[in-house]
């Protein structure tokens, strides 16, 4: 049962992902991404991630695919790569490398292999939101802290890379640009 | 005592210092010069007066000033001797030196650097003792070295003419050819014996070897790939051989002589005919022990002797040149004391050495006195019936020319008939007739010469010919004196010298065959009228530009004789041209191209491959991303595939 | 459900780094409500006595070592010692920053914070010993260096190189993620102690790790990127060319010094056990780098990216050092990183001090004749070139001696030997800018400009420089002492 | 129970489709979508190890990731922005001046 | 002798001079030429208490080198580096060579540098340090230090004052030599390296050591060995970087770029120093650290070096610039000193070091002497002169004793070095006579190059009208030609004066190279 209910998800995680790969509208791959996470979220329900499953629904799904399709519409975006390739000779060097990367990928799984989880010695307190939060303040109490700080200075960036008030006119351009 | 040998070289040398230091006019520098040589020339007989009161087996007085080079396996000390052999050429030096010294005060008298003349002189001197006083192969290499340098200096006197200056580089160069030789013989007779010093001496308390003694130890060994192995003795006195070649003007060269002629005449005296050249004789002479060892290096020797003789007496009869035909004389002459030597002769090649030292300055002073009453007129062509205008000169030189060819009694009579006795008597049938053959030249291109200057008319007349001065006419008739009575020296009955050089040379006299004598005087005089009558009785067509009056019965090869057979000629093309081929290829091409291209080359390399680094980073960002990715897959598969 | 106990933290342990973080936070308030518009530069000054108390404020705890947040955290001398050396490097960085800013009226109080805040990633990545700690202290870092490279809106040189940097620093943080997911696929821990016990339990046998060799290398990987290792460099030339000049100073020895902190940390403490594996990897990258960055460097006519390719270089050599880490290369790692700090530092002094306002002069032919308008500078800018170059008596050469005397004795002699032939190498381009400042004429006008920062920083690298070349004992004694307890975690 | 190793096969599909929708898209937001792929790529290898070993750490790391990638994303179109505002272009092989 | 530190005296005064010039405002030419000429006068002054001061003494028994005025400051200790000087027969000499060139060097500069003249004295007092530090530091990191530090003010000193083409040949003189030496670095550290992982399996904790003479020591005595690939290889990489600074053909195409672009007073130092810091080392390393290695590639480097000698005396015979003449030259004359370092014996160590001297008095005087007419005409062409000899007497005659001297004249210092060092090599069962019969037309063949230029120069008409007017030496120029002439025949006549002191050091060179088992190539059957 769980088997098929993991097929699917992954054929639909799978294929979002090469539609999204392949699409040549920028709002599609953002459609398609999105279908993508939506399906990994399914997948980590089903490794007992509820939190997380919630998580990747709210965040990924929601708010960052939020921001890339706003700025698509805001960019105007949609459609960049009308223009020939400067450099299509690097596509099929590109595929080559995927498919090896891929190749030692599925070595290095394949090698370790398991094969069989654990069979549901699970306790029923895994993926608890709860205990996710009790190891957050306690053990990764420190990580916690920082990437508030990340948070911080992303929005500070945010600020400091769109200095309108900055005018175009009072700066030369370095020589060579 | 011993410090009184050290005054002998010293004294010159202080006049050198003189003249080059503090003298700057022209009449101190002439007298101090002759003056200190003169005194040398004092000092040398008194102290041979003392050697000679020794016994015979102690005739020989050896100081050692310091010790010169004392590097580990080297070691040599700065020290001169003086022994019977050493004591004929000290005489020689100083005594022809200083005569010529004073002739040089009139000869040079005027000239713009009569004081520098001097001092290079009186160096000369100096460089000259040493080469004939040394203790060791080393100090008389210095000497050797030196009269080179002074060779050089004095024949670019007057260095303005590039003939003079191209002549004293030539003189030096090919010097250096037969001095590298010398080198490497000296390297080896250190490597096997152990020592420099021809005899045992005692350096700061410490009694060092001499390789002459030793000589016989080194008999049997050789040297070389085992496929042809080579005698060491041989080794050793062929390359000694070489280097008095160079020095002695022989075969192969003989060819920096004749050009050497561009220096004052007095110089060619002194150096290129009494003292320089017979260095290469006085050191075979020395170091007979060595030649004796190789029986292989003595017919080299011989054969050397003789050709040259031939060669250059070939040359002598077809120049124009005054002192050219000198000059070539005397290689010729040279050739007769090497061959000598090679005959195993030294006595009578040291013998001949001082007569010739004696009648070639005479020739050469002579030669100098008719150039200088004439205006610095060299060429015979435009000479003529002097004979009236230079009267002193003319008997001199006669006297001069006498000797040279071989009349009887004059000097030189006696002592080159020593040697073809002795060749005779020593059965050397090929180098006798050769050197008979010679010597019948001599006494022809002689004629020819006294013809050509002395008799029939002044064929050019745009100069008034006068007499020299009393200062040069002076040590002419000294000289000619000495060459009138030189031979007495050791007449074959007296053999004064013979014994005098016994403790060095161990020479019993040689028997005198009248017979020999006999024919020698008669072609002597034969020749000698040859020559005196095809030139007076054809004088008139001598001209310059004109064929010599032999042409006619020889033909071209007069020519070639003219040009000494092509030798220079023959260097010119086939080492000289080659040479600078080569440097220029090497400097232009090689060097530049090829090693050093080699070099930018690399540099080079690196900049392409840096262009390539840079060709990589294109500015596109999925460019980066891909070589990124391409790293990634090598590290991963190189730490999942190889690390098996 | 029962409450939440936070563990007890030993603050002392992060004295400096929450220093930096909480001056930095606060400065951010005070710039903003407090400095006015056009006295910026009292922000820098603030940002410098923050980094100057955080510094001070790490003397009491050199004789003091522990970890903390449940072993995430750890103080060392080790990490004090690199501590002060990014403290060095920001406080260095702001001060060639003072004027350049306004110069190119790029001026925003915001700059000093976020090198403070940079620096607080540094730290963070000195002192991490934790694969999560370390990788957020690589983002903190990042993306605060994303910010400062693209300073210079609307430069867009400085977008651009924003703009690749944080594509391909994203693409190098998903491979490191993924590399943790299977370090803790395989180990079921991501702390660096907890790596090593699993290594060191039993003898290591490959086939049954590749698993755990897999995020092994993709975690090096990560590193690599940061470090710039060859070829994960590529980002490096455009980058520091595009970024403000004090920027591409700081990252040049900031990021690098940091990533190499940390991945000395990884190499040596948690992977120490699969040395056979990793170390013909780190080899033939070290290889690489130190080809390809000395000869990327060699012809290039732009000095600011000359000096790039020659960080990529000097990292090779640092990477040396890091393979012998457990054999003294520690030791030669810290002082190659105070050398190399130091005098990187001073060249990209004189070059912010040749580009006037608005301006590039990056171009080796600015440096024509400098010698002739400026000698001082000259010779500072020569020193710092022979430094880099490793031509004794600086402290260059002192630094390529240990990191290669430390590599040979550690059995990478050969390494050593690529190391010695490829600073040959280096020798010609900074040769090159030698040659043009003393030997040949100026191509342009140019007036050079010294602000009284500026002149402070070069004069501070410049003595340090000749000082470390000439007497490194005391720096070395020190270095040695501050790896007493390395990997203590 | 699926196997572990076959959500590891999905994330290592997913991370490389992810690799190379960087090396292929030329539209930066694009390049960040994949950049996002990967990063939930390895998100999932993480949950389904801390599935595996029953250690819910995995999971609390899947929390950090996602913070960085919110963080990464929100700058990275900042900047986007900025460059467009320039640049009227989200092609990343237009920004290339800087190269050699 | 621990008294007084005289060596860190004569090593420092002129950085001293050097600091204290940077006093003197930029633009006061003559007041820095004074300083200078006093500080480098002063040198010398100090330096003459080594000589006196010297005592030949045997080596200590222990194999490590018979130093003194030794002095030794712990400096990294935890390398077993420190600050440690010393000298012995074989530096002894160099060390003075240096110190009197200086001043003569310093004086020429009035003539001859007319720009920047405070900075030209500035890094030429810094270059005599390290020149100096390179001969007296006895421990390998300081003598890699001073050792290349040494180009960074020659490098400028070319590259600010040379002729046209400096830059390229100040580039070019700093990378060879630069590139050169790198690998000695590694050697240095090999060799430290191996040392301490050999005695450390004794005494745990050994920190190691970089002092020359006690690793020396402990080559001898066996407590380290190297085993003879490694010890190849380290002789190899020492020996590459003294080849080119020598320079040993084919590592001289530097040479000739930086002679003739250099200033007349760097040419000087170029020649008369900075090329013996090669044959110093190769004594120093190659042969006291390696003998080993040292038999084994003798016959190569000889090989190398015959070929040296000729090859430069061919191609100084080609050309036309007389400064590139006398570069050429050095590529022969050094030819002569490595044949004599490996010829491996006592004569031939010791003629090289006497050579060493003999060359840079000789050719130093060369260069001064082709600085004198470029000060004139402003032209280093053999074509340009002809029959100067005639204005300039004095200077005709200076010139062809140095010449002499340069050429191997007996009686003048060249020549006894040259024949040391012949008959060394001539004694070396691993050369021998068929190297010789080679080596010796480098004799005759300096005598042509040299009579030819000075047949060209100097003799001749004086055709071209320029050289009419042409001044005599000055009294300056004078001073600096005598002071060069002086030693060039004394150490002619009495050259004991110097070998002696050195027979000890070189006895214990020699000595060490004894001991070791070699397999020698016979050319001998």
């Amino acid at each position: 049962m769980d088997l098929i209910l993991f097929l699917i998800t992954a054929a639909v995680a799978l294929i979002g992902a090469i539609a999204m790969l392949v699409s040549r509208n920028a709002v599609h791959s953002a459609l398609f991404l999105l279908l993508n996470f939506a399906a990994i979220a399914v997948l980590f329900l089903l490794l007992q991630s509820p939190f997380l499953f919630a998580i990747q629904l709210t965040v990924y799904a929601g708010a960052i695919m939020v921001l890339f399709l706003f700025v698509v519409m805001l960019l105007g975006a949609e459609q960049v790569e009308d223009t020939p390739d400067r450099i299509a000779w690097q596509r099929p060097l590109a595929v080559a490398l995927g498919v090896g990367l891929l190749g030692v990928a599925v070595l290095a799984a394949l090698r370790y292999a398991p094969g069989i989880p654990p069979g549901g010695a699970a306790a029923a307190t895994f993926g608890d939101p709860a205990e996710l939060g009790r190891l957050l303040f306690t053990r990764y109490l420190l990580p916690f802290q920082v990437t508030g700080i990340i948070l911080l200075i992303a929005v500070v960036g945010v600020v400091v890379l769109n200095q309108y008030g900055r005018s175009k006119a009072a700066l030369k351009p370095p020589p060579g640009d | 005592m011993e410090w009184l040998i050290w005054l002998i070289p010293l004294l010159p040398f202080v006049g050198f210092l003189l003249n080059v230091f503090v003298i700057r006019h022209e009449r101190p520098a002439g007298l101090v010069a002759s003056g200190l040589v003169a005194a040398s020339f004092v000092v040398a007989v008194t102290a041979i007066a003392m050697l000679a009161g020794l016994p015979e087996e102690e005739r020989r007085i050896i100081s050692v000033g310091w010790e010169w080079i004392n590097a580990g396996d080297l070691r040599v000390p700065f020290g001169i001797m003086l022994d019977p052999l050493s004591a004929v050429m000290v005489l020689l030096v100083t005594g022809v030196g200083a005569l010529i010294h004073f002739y040089s005060i009139g000869y040079m008298h005027g000239d713009a650097r009569v004081v520098r003349y001097f001092a290079y002189l009186n160096l000369f001197v100096t460089m000259m003792l040493f080469l004939v006083m040394g203790n060791n192969m080393l100090i008389l290499f210095l000497g050797w070295e030196g009269v080179g340098l002074c060779s050089f200096l004095l024949i670019g006197h007057w260095f303005e003419r590039k003939s003079a200056a191209a002549a004293a580089v030539k003189a030096f160069v090919v010097n250096r050819i037969g001095d590298a030789a010398f080198i490497l013989a000296m390297l080896a007779i250190y490597a096997n014996f152990g020592t420099l010093n021809f005899y045992e001496v005692t350096v700061a308390g410490e009694v060092q070897p001499g390789f002459l003694e030793r000589v016989p130890e080194i008999i049997g060994q050789s040297f070389g790939p085992s496929w042809q192995p080579i005698a060491l003795a041989t080794g050793i006195s062929f390359l000694l051989l070489i280097g008095a070649t160079g020095k002695s003007a022989q075969f192969p060269l003989f060819v920096w002589l004749p050009d050497a002629m561009a220096g004052p005449t007095p110089v060619s005296a002194l150096i290129h005919a009494a003292t320089m050249v017979t260095g290469g004789v006085y050191m075979m002479t020395r170091t007979e022990a060595l030649f004796a060892a190789s029986p292989a290096t003595q017919t080299w020797v011989l054969w050397v002797g003789a050709l040259t003789a031939l060669i250059a007496g070939t040359a002598a009869i077809a120049q124009w040149d005054i002192k050219r035909v000198l000059a070539y004389s005397t290689v010729s002459q040279l050739g007769f004391m090497v061959a000598a030597c090679g005959m195993g002769a030294y006595v009578a090649a040291i013998f001949h050495l001082l007569t010739h030292g004696i009648f070639k300055a005479l020739l050469f002073l002579g030669s100098g006195s008719v150039i200088h009453g004439t205006h610095d007129t060299q060429d015979m062509r435009k000479m003529g019936g002097l004979r009236t205008a230079m009267p002193t000169t003319y008997w001199t030189y006669l006297v001069g020319a006498g000797a040279l060819a071989g009349i009887v009694p004059l000097a030189g009579f006696w002592s080159k008939d020593e040697i073809l006795a002795h060749a005779l008597s020593h059965n050397h049938w090929p180098q006798l007739i050769i050197l008979f053959l010679t010597s019948l030249l001599t006494a022809f291109y002689m004629g020819r010469q006294v013809a050509l200057v002395f008799f029939g008319t002044q064929r050019d007349t745009h100069y008034h010919a006068h007499e020299s001065g009393r200062v040069m006419t002076v040590p002419l008739i000294v000289l000619a004196v000495g060459a009138v009575i030189g031979g007495a020296i050791n007449l074959p009955w007296g053999h004064w010298l013979t014994d005098w050089l016994h403790p060095v040379l161990h020479e019993e006299a040689g028997s005198f065959n009248p017979v020999l004598a006999l024919i020698a005087t008669a072609g002597a005089v034969g020749m000698s009228y040859l020559g005196w009558w095809l030139y007076t009785s054809n004088a008139a067509k001598v001209k310059v530009g004109g064929k010599d009056p032999a042409y006619r019965y020889t033909g071209d090869i007069w020519d070639g004789l003219e040009e000494a057979w092509y030798v220079d000629r023959l260097y010119e093309r086939v080492i000289v041209q080659p040479f600078r081929g080569l440097g220029d290829f090497l400097a232009r091409v090689f060097d530049p191209q090829g090693i050093d291209g080699l070099v930018l080359g690399i540099g080079r390399f690196f900049g392409w491959a840096g262009a390539q680094v840079r060709e990589l980073q294109s500015g596109y960002v999925r460019t980066y991303a891909l070589v990124f990715t391409a790293g990634v897959v090598l590290v991963l598969s190189f730490m999942l595939i190889f690390t098996r | 459900m029962d409450s939440i106990q936070i563990p007890p933290v030993d603050l002392r342990l992060l004295t400096p780094l929450l220093i930096v973080v909480s001056w930095a936070s606060l400065l951010l308030l005070i710039d903003v409500f407090v400095i006015p518009e056009g006295r910026k530069k009292l922000t820098g000054y603030l940002a410098i006595a923050g980094l100057a108390v955080a510094g001070l404020a790490g003397i009491p705890l050199w004789n003091v070592s522990g970890s903390t947040f449940a072993g995430m955290l750890v103080l060392d001398r080790y990490s004090l010692s690199l501590t002060w050396i990014f403290l060095i490097a920001g406080a260095l960085s702001i001060a060639i920053a003072l004027d350049y800013l306004p110069r190119h009226a790029i001026e925003q109080g915001e700059y000093y914070p976020l090198i403070m805040v940079a620096v607080a990633g540094m730290i963070l990545m000195a002192q991490g010993t934790d694969l999560i700690v370390l990788f957020l202290g690589i983002e903190v870092l990042s993306i605060t260096l994303y910010i400062l490279t693209g300073f210079a809106y609307p430069r867009l040189t400085s977008e651009e190189a924003a703009m690749k940097y944080l594509v391909l620093g994203a693409f190098a943080a998903g491979f490191f993620v993924y590399g943790i997911a299977l370090i803790f696929g395989a180990t079921g821990t991501t702390s660096l102690a907890g790596i090593a016990a699993y290594l060191g339990r039993q003898p290591f046998a490959p086939q049954a790790e590749t698993l755990f060799l897999a995020g092994a290398s993709l975690v090096l990987i990560g590193f690599s990127f940061k470090v710039a290792l060859v070829p994960f460099h590529m980002w490096t030339p455009d980058v520091y060319e595009g970024s403000p000049t004090p920027v591409a100073a700081f990252m040049s020895v900031g990021t690098k010094g940091a990533a190499l902190a940390a991945l000395l940390r990884f190499v040596a403490f948690a992977i120490e056990d699969a040395r056979p594996f990793w170390l013909p990897v780190l080899a033939t990258l070290a290889v690489a780098t130190m080809v390809i960055g000395n000869l990327g460097a060699l012809g290039q006519s732009n000095v600011k990216r000359m000096l790039a390719y020659s960080s990529i270089g000097h990292a090779g050599y640092i990477l040396l050092a890091i393979m012998v880490a457990v054999e003294g290369g520690a030791e030669a790692f810290l002082f190659y990183m105070l050398a190399y700090t130091l005098t990187n530092l001073g060249a990209f002094g004189v070059l912010i001090a040749l580009e006037q306002r608005g301006e590039a002069a990056w171009s080796i032919d600015d440096f024509g004749g400098l010698y002739q308008r400026r000698p001082l500078l000259a010779v500072a800018m020569a020193l710092f070139m022979f430094s880099l170059a490793g031509v004794p008596p600086t402290a260059g050469f002192m630094a390529k001696f240990f990191v290669f005397t430390t590599a040979y004795g550690g059995g990478l002699g050969w390494l050593a030997l690529v190391g010695v032939l490829t600073s040959a190498i280096a020798a010609y381009y900074y040769l090159r800018v030698v040659v043009k400042m003393f030997m040949q004429e100026p191509a342009r006008e140019l007036r050079p400009e010294l602000s009284q920062g500026l002149n402070l920083e070069i004069v501070i690298a410049g003595v340090a420089t000749l000082i470390l070349g000439l007497l490194p004992a005391p720096f070395v004694l020190l270095v040695e002492r501050s790896l007493s307890a390395l990997g203590g975690g | 129970m699926v196997p572990t190793s076959y959500y590891i096969l999905l994330s290592a599909a997913l991370f490389t489709i992810g690799v190379l929708g960087v090396l292929i898209r030329r539209n930066a937001i694009v390049v960040f979508m994949a950049v996002e792929l990967m990063l939930n790529a390895a998100n999932l290898a993480l949950v389904a190890y801390a599935r595996e070993r029953l250690s819910i750490d995995g999971q609390v790391l899947v929390f950090f990731v996602i913070t960085v990638a919110a963080a990464e994303v929100a700058v990275g179109l900042a900047l986007l922005v900025a460059i467009f505002r320039t640049k009227r272009t989200t092609d990343v092989d237009e920004v290339s001046t800087l190269r050699g | 002798m621990e008294s007084f530190p005289i060596l860190s005296l004569v090593l420092w005064l002129p950085t001293l001079g050097a600091l204290a010039l940077l006093a003197v405002p930029r633009d006061n030419a003559e007041l820095a030429r004074r300083i200078a000429l006093m500080v480098a006068v002063l040198t010398l002054l100090a330096s003459l208490a080594l000589p006196l001061g010297y005592a030949p003494a045997a080596a200590a028994s222990d194999g490590s080198l018979a130093l003194q005025f030794v002095e030794r400051v712990p400096w990294l200790p935890m390398l077993g580096a420190s600050y440690s000087l010393g000298i012995d027969g074989v530096s002894l000499w160099l060390v003075m060579l240096t110190t009197f060139l200086l001043p003569i060097v310093i004086l020429s500069t009035w003539d001859s540098v007319h720009k920047e003249v405070r900075n030209f004295q500035i890094l030429m007092l810094l270059l005599a340090t390290a020149m100096i530090g390179v001969f007296v530091a006895m421990d390998l990191l300081l003598f890699y230090i001073f050792w290349e530090f040494t180009l960074i003010p020659m490098t400028l000193l070319i590259g600010i004052w040379g002729g046209s083409n400096r830059v390229f040949a100040a580039r070019k003189f700093f990378l060879y030599t630069f590139s050169g030496s790198v690998l000695m670095l590694l050697a240095i550290i090999g060799l430290y390296v191996l040392n301490r992982e050999a005695l450390a399996a004794a005494q745990p904790g050994y920190p190691g050591t970089l002092d020359i003479s006690a690793i020396a020591a402990n080559l001898r005595s066996g407590v380290f060995r190297l085993d003879p690939a490694m010890e190849r290889l380290l002789f190899g990489a020492f020996f590459l970087a003294f080849a080119i600074k020598v320079p040993l053909w084919p590592f001289h195409t530097w040479l000739p770029d930086a002679h003739v672009e250099a200033p007349t007073a760097g040419s000087v130092i170029l020649a008369g120093v900075l090329l013996k810091l090669g044959s110093y080392g190769m004594i120093r390393f190659n042969l006291t650290l390696f003998p080993e290695a040292a038999r084994w590639a003798a016959p190569a480097i000889a090989v190398l070096a015959v070929i040296g000698i000729i090859y430069g005396a061919i191609v100084a015979f080609a050309q036309t610039d007389m400064k590139k003449l006398v570069a050429y030259s050095s590529v022969s004359h050094m030819g002569f000193i490595v044949l004599g370092i490996f010829a491996l014996n006592r004569a031939g160590v010791s003629g090289a070091i006497l050579q060493s001297i003999n060359h840079g008095l000789s050719t130093g005087a060369l260069f001064l002497i082709v600085g004198v007419l470029y000060e004139r005409r402003h032209t280093r062409e053999l074509a340009a002169y002809g029959g100067i000899w005639k204005v300039m007497p004095v200077y005709g005659g200076i010139t062809l004793l140095v010449a002499l001297s340069s050429a191997g004249l007996p009686g003048l210092n060249g020549f006894v070095g040259e024949y040391t060092i012949m008959q060394g090599a001539f004694l070396a069962p691993e050369l021998g006579w068929p190297f010789l019969g080679f080596a010796v037309f480098g004799v005759v063949l300096a005598a042509v190059y040299l009579l030819r230029l000075y047949q060209t120069v100097f003799m001749g008409e004086l055709d071209n009208p320029e050289n009419q007017g042409l001044q005599d030496l000055n009294r300056r120029e004078l001073v600096t030609l005598a002071a060069l002439c002086v030693p060039i025949v004394a150490l002619g006549l009495y050259p004991a004066f110097a070998l002696g002191p050195m027979q000890a050091s070189v006895a214990d060179v020699v000595n060490g190279l004894a001991n070791t088992v070699a397999g020698r190539i016979d050319l001998l059957p």
